[in-house]
């Protein structure tokens, strides 16, 4: 029971002691406003910022920023899912397809992400489509290689217990090896929406009027740093609620409980 | 050579590796026979030829007359591993193989209840084979094989996982089931007391030999595993197991 | 040997700071100056608040914001003037300023022309943040932006709007400046409070350099130009074409501080800061006003 | 033995037909030079910076770049890889600790990383510092989970038989625990390595004289596409040279090599 | 009760489920003891208990007439899987426990190379376990606890995942060491042959209940597998293992 207890409390003791030693800090004057706002301060900015009139600055934009942003990472998603689903399946299964691949997917995998921004400006301008392209590039490569890693790893007894129950070749794919493949590619998919809005931020770093990432952008470009917190709290939470529903939603995939 | 399932000839090799030197074996329709050899002699190769699953070097199969290619709902393999679908229940798995040949849905669920019962698994169809002990597992993936009502039934080495009272009850289980449905079966074995206990005949598999010893076992089912008329013969299979190894 | 830290852009415009080195090595022996580039005013002054940086350039306007919210920053001489221009594609349907209504144009927060931008629109009647779209794009992405069509207007510094004509796909719709009461101020380097307090020398030697080169480069065009296109990789002939637009400054005087009144009342009209700041503890002129009389005696 | 050929000679297929085609749209004029410079062009300016004379814009700067730029990389990394894998490996064994770090660290993992630059900037500068904290930032997750995981999947059998052969408690660690963890953390330092070189671009952005990002940079500036592919080609080689020397290290520790 | 190793009222539960309701058991010195009983029964925990890797609930152990708690280099277990540290080298592992224990150099070597040659090993001391087989990982496992010289060697399952020739070897290659080293054995298995062929005495135990029926077995070693003197005890082990589930 105590140990319980215990557990529900422990994980909150650190970021409580450090929302208090933040205001602390604050509230004592130690450091200055503009090095570092209160909680409280900040508070009033996400609110503001959720709920406030479209007068002052940022009153109101939340929702617009939000779901803007949302609908970004949406395209970007599904642009870097797809692919790298089918190419994935394909490489892990075929080891022509995977040794033709396999340079090139490298190559361009070690490349930092970020480097990408400055060339996809000159290709294709700024704003939506390089704000998406640079979310599809860095969500591809977790569910490509899980996709692979779990497709070549299928043991050859199920696909012989397929065969052997009649399946044809192609419907092996849709019946064994997507379904044998979906707890690694659930995974993979995590990871790579984790990407999306780390590269959404990076593609809201310039040419594009809202979303959570310009938010971040034009307030350090203001030097409003409650509102950068405020923009990093909220990308913060919108990525894990983004993350829970993705979770729910995989759950209810068939082939993903065993 | 007469049988219900007739290999003539079946050779096998890996690149220089000769597994199969070329291998015939005959079935009597409703027999058990039982494969028995060491380690790496080849038995899993032969029962994957038999099963369709890998290309034949040379030789010819026949089944029940006609000649067979590729794996088909006629020959139906248990493998060492269940082999279950992890992410179909119990009632599913079991129902997969008829699904795939178009059974109507109505004669599906009947058969599949039908073979659920008779390996004593009814209370388990909503679950996932996760949730089954390996025993259960076993049970599950004969009856996921017998379900389709095949001529020939391919076991390899189905019981080794299982601990010494669950194998028991699996072979009392199997020569039920075979007695029931008559069907013909092929087991592949590492353990001779387990040949003894359920074979017609035992044929004995030597690294890169093919089929070195056969022998006929003629003691009335249900047999005892202590059964001391096996004691000589079991003394025999271990002195060639060994003098072939 | 000393070694100071200094900000600015890589343009032909803020150029002084990377030749500090060479005109104020004879009164500061063993001098290292290390600059650092930087794209927008506001990581400038982030840098310079941090530490990082003992000196740095930053528009005029940046500096009354910063000062507005109290930030311990202080102006010590300027840098330039004049340099910005708004842009339009070549054969595209904006003609007028009155025509940007509903368009999308392209700006970086914090700078000069953001505050001409405002004030232009405002002046048409047009509310900078209903009637059009204000993309926060990096100056030297601008000009892609325009000729891909992804932006219908830009507002920013040389030589971008010069190389966009060059390259022939932007036309220069107007230089918006102010009238007498601001003019063309636009550029100044910046200061630590605390850095100046503790290092009053070191600052004085600085600005000292700062007023060097600046001078040199005035003096010798062809100089300028040399250094800016060896130094940025940037083509001379656009340089040179782009020079009508751009001054460069150090000195403070009295008008110029008047214009910062006026610039820094202005700021408040179009809502950018919420009060305007104490300009005689912005300013801190005791640097420029020593060379300058230093200046004279040597006249 | 053609099989033996075909798989060396398949993945480079890609990459030379991608070369060839990229060479062909230039050499035909089907782009133009401003939006992609031809690969003789690239390689020319790979050449002019790393071997050039110090008189050109960019010439030989090479080695003083990336000199910067690895012993960024090296700092930060290393203080990604210390406290990751302390932490680690201790939360692996001890529940408490694990609970209590658990949802700091899961929250302060869900802020995309590049949303921590402005407020580095603010915090702690521009160059050194920042780039190096974002580094280590970005590194710590991938070596704080991989070896909080492999601590927690050491079989209690493992244990017990260190246990029964005489190590203390303390000794476990050094003697079982570790050793068991290697594999997975050296997939975790991998991983973290890869990280640390798309953060040092970040951190390069702004403010920062020298270094491969500030090349990257200062191209996009100059809009010097040339620069800005060679700066890209550049910094993937170095990344995946710099993986290649971190496995061979790794290859010879204790533990690895199973 | 008099003994070398002698449990009294050794009680484990985990949470409300009693395991072991109190379990008295002694072993004579240089003796070989089976623990039979169905899955789940308590027989890992019970050797755990007197390894000391779990603590008592309630209960005493003796060794050689001293009270022992928590584990030490006088017991040594070899586990079902082999636990052997996969970064070691086999004569790393073998040697493991001796240099913890501040043997000196020298005669660790010695010793380590004369117990890998009396489980024919020698040839294979700088593999990693990965390179041998299940048989020999089983092998270097005992001759690890071996060389600590136990005074009581606790064996859980050990051959339960080999194949039966292998397991055969193995079974052979124990009676020979345990006559050589003359250790006190405690073997857990579940099968009832591997018991007769072993045990000097053999213990059931039932879930929940501990120890329900004891035999001893006297036929002189080395034994036969399919001794019938064997049949009938193990008839009766098989009914009672049957009756306790
Ligand atoms: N795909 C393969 N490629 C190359 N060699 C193979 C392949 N499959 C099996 N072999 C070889 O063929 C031989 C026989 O293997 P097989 O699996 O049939 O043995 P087995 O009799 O079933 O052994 P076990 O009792 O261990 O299951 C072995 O030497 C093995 O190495
Ligand atoms: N750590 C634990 N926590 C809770 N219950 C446990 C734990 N370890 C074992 N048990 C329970 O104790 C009982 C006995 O387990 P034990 O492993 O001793 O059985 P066993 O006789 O060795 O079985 P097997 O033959 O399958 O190895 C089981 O019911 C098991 O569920
Ligand atoms: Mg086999
Ligand atoms: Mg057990």
């Amino acid at each position: 029971m105590t140990d319980g207890r215990e557990s529900r409390i422990l994980p909150w003791c650190l970021p409580l002691f450090i929302l208090a030693a933040w205001w602390a800090a604050t509230a004592l004057g130690l450091v200055s406003e503009w090095l570092l706002p209160s909680p409280v301060e900040v508070a009033r900015t996400i609110f503001t910022y959720m709920a406030g009139d479209h007068g002052s600055a940022y009153g109101g934009r939340f929702w617009g920023d939000a779901a803007a942003s949302l609908w970004r990472v949406a395209c970007g998603y599904t642009l870097a899912v797809v692919p790298g689903l089918l190419l994935g399946l394909w490489s892990g299964r075929s080891s022509t397809v995977s040794r033709l691949l396999s340079s090139s997917i490298n190559g361009v995998k070690s490349v930092p992400g970020i480097s990408w921004l400055p060339l996809a400006l000159i290709w294709l301008g700024v704003g939506f489509m390089t704000t998406v392209s640079l979310i599809a590039l860095a969500g591809f490569f977790p569910v490509y290689f899980s996709a692979a890693a779990a497709a070549a790893s299928v043991p050859q007894n199920l696909i012989n217990a397929g065969r052997m129950l009649g399946y044809s070749r192609p419907k092996l794919f849709t019946g064994v090896i997507l379904p044998w493949a979906m707890p690694q590619v659930c995974a993979g998919l995590r990871v790579a929406l984790g990407m999306s809005f780390a590269y959404l931020v990076l593609g809201e770093l310039t040419g594009v009027p809202d979303g959570l990432g310009a938010l971040i952008m034009d307030a350090r470009m203001n030097g409003r740093v409650d509102v950068l917190l405020s923009g990093i709290v909220l990308i913060a939470v919108l990525g894990a609620v983004c993350d829970a529903l993705l979770v729910r939603v995989l759950s209810r995939l068939p082939g993903v409980v065993r | 050579m007469k049988g219900y399932f007739i290999c003539q000839g079946l050779q096998k090799s890996y690149g220089q590796h000769v597994v199969l030197p070329g291998v015939d074996m005959a079935l009597a329709q409703g027999s058990i026979t039982a494969l028995i050899g060491a380690s790496g002699c080849g038995k899993s190769t032969f029962l994957q030829l038999a099963a369709g699953f890998i290309p034949l070097d040379a030789g010819s199969m026949l089944l029940d007359g006609r000649p067979c290619n590729g794996p088909g709902p006629g020959r139906v393999m248990v493998f060492q591993e269940d082999a279950l679908f992890p992410w179909l229940n119990v009632q599913e798995n079991v129902e997969l193989g008829l699904k795939i040949g178009c059974v109507a849905l109505e004669l599906r669920k009947e058969r599949v209840r039908e073979m659920l019962a008779l390996v004593g698994l009814e209370a388990w169809e909503k679950s996932l084979p996760s949730a089954l002990s390996g025993g259960m597992r076993q049970r599950v993936a004969l009856a996921r094989a017998l379900v389709l009502r095949p001529k020939l039934l391919l076991l390899d080495e189905p019981f080794a996982a299982l601990d010494a009272i669950t194998r028991a009850r699996m072979q009392r289980l199997l020569a039920e089931l075979q007695l029931q449905t008559g069907v013909t079966v092929l087991l592949v074995t590492h353990d001779v007391s387990e040949a003894c206990l359920l074979a017609d005949s035992i044929h004995l598999m030597g690294t890169g030999l093919g089929i070195v010893a056969t022998w006929t076992v003629d003691v009335p089912r249900p047999r005892h595993p202590d059964n001391t008329d096996f004691a000589q013969m079991k003394a025999e299979m271990r002195a060639q197991l060994e003098a072939v190894m | 040997a000393e070694v100071w830290h200094v900000g600015t852009w890589k343009t032909a415009q803020t150029i002084q700071p990377f030749l500090y080195e060479k005109y104020a090595a004879s009164a500061n022996p063993g001098l290292k100056v290390d600059v650092h580039p930087f794209t927008n005013p506001a990581d400038q002054k982030s840098a310079l608040l941090a530490g990082s940086l003992d000196m740095t350039g930053t528009t005029l306007a940046l500096a009354i914001q910063a000062a507005s919210r109290g930030e311990p920053v202080k102006l010590v001489a300027t840098l330039g003037s004049k340099c910005s221009a708004l842009v339009v594609a070549k054969d595209g349907p904006i003609h007028t300023a009155a025509d940007l209504k509903g368009k999308r144009i392209a700006y970086v927060p914090g700078t000069m022309h953001e505050i001409l931008l405002r004030e232009l629109l405002q002046r048409e009647g047009i509310d900078p943040d209903r009637d059009v779209t204000l993309m926060r794009i990096d100056f030297f992405d601008m000009g892609t932006a325009l000729a891909k069509g992804n932006v219908d207007a830009f507002l920013s510094g040389e030589p971008f709007p010069t190389q966009s004509v060059m390259q022939g796909f932007g036309r220069i719709l107007a230089y918006p400046y102010y009238g007498d009461s601001i003019g063309t101020i636009n550029s100044g380097m910046l200061m630590r409070e605390d850095f100046i307090k503790e290092h009053p020398d070191q600052a004085l030697r600085m600005v000292a350099a700062h007023k060097a080169a600046t001078e040199a480069l005035v003096a010798d065009k062809k100089l300028w130009l040399d250094t800016a296109s060896g130094l940025f990789g940037v083509d001379r002939g656009l340089l040179e074409a782009s020079a009508r637009n751009i001054e460069l400054t150090w000195d403070m005087d009295d008008a110029f501080m008047l214009r910062l009144a006026a610039l820094g009342a202005r700021m408040k009209a179009l809502g950018i800061i919420k009060q305007e700041p104490d300009y005689n503890k912005l300013v801190d002129r005791t640097f420029v006003n020593a060379l300058r009389t230093d200046a004279a005696k040597h006249d």
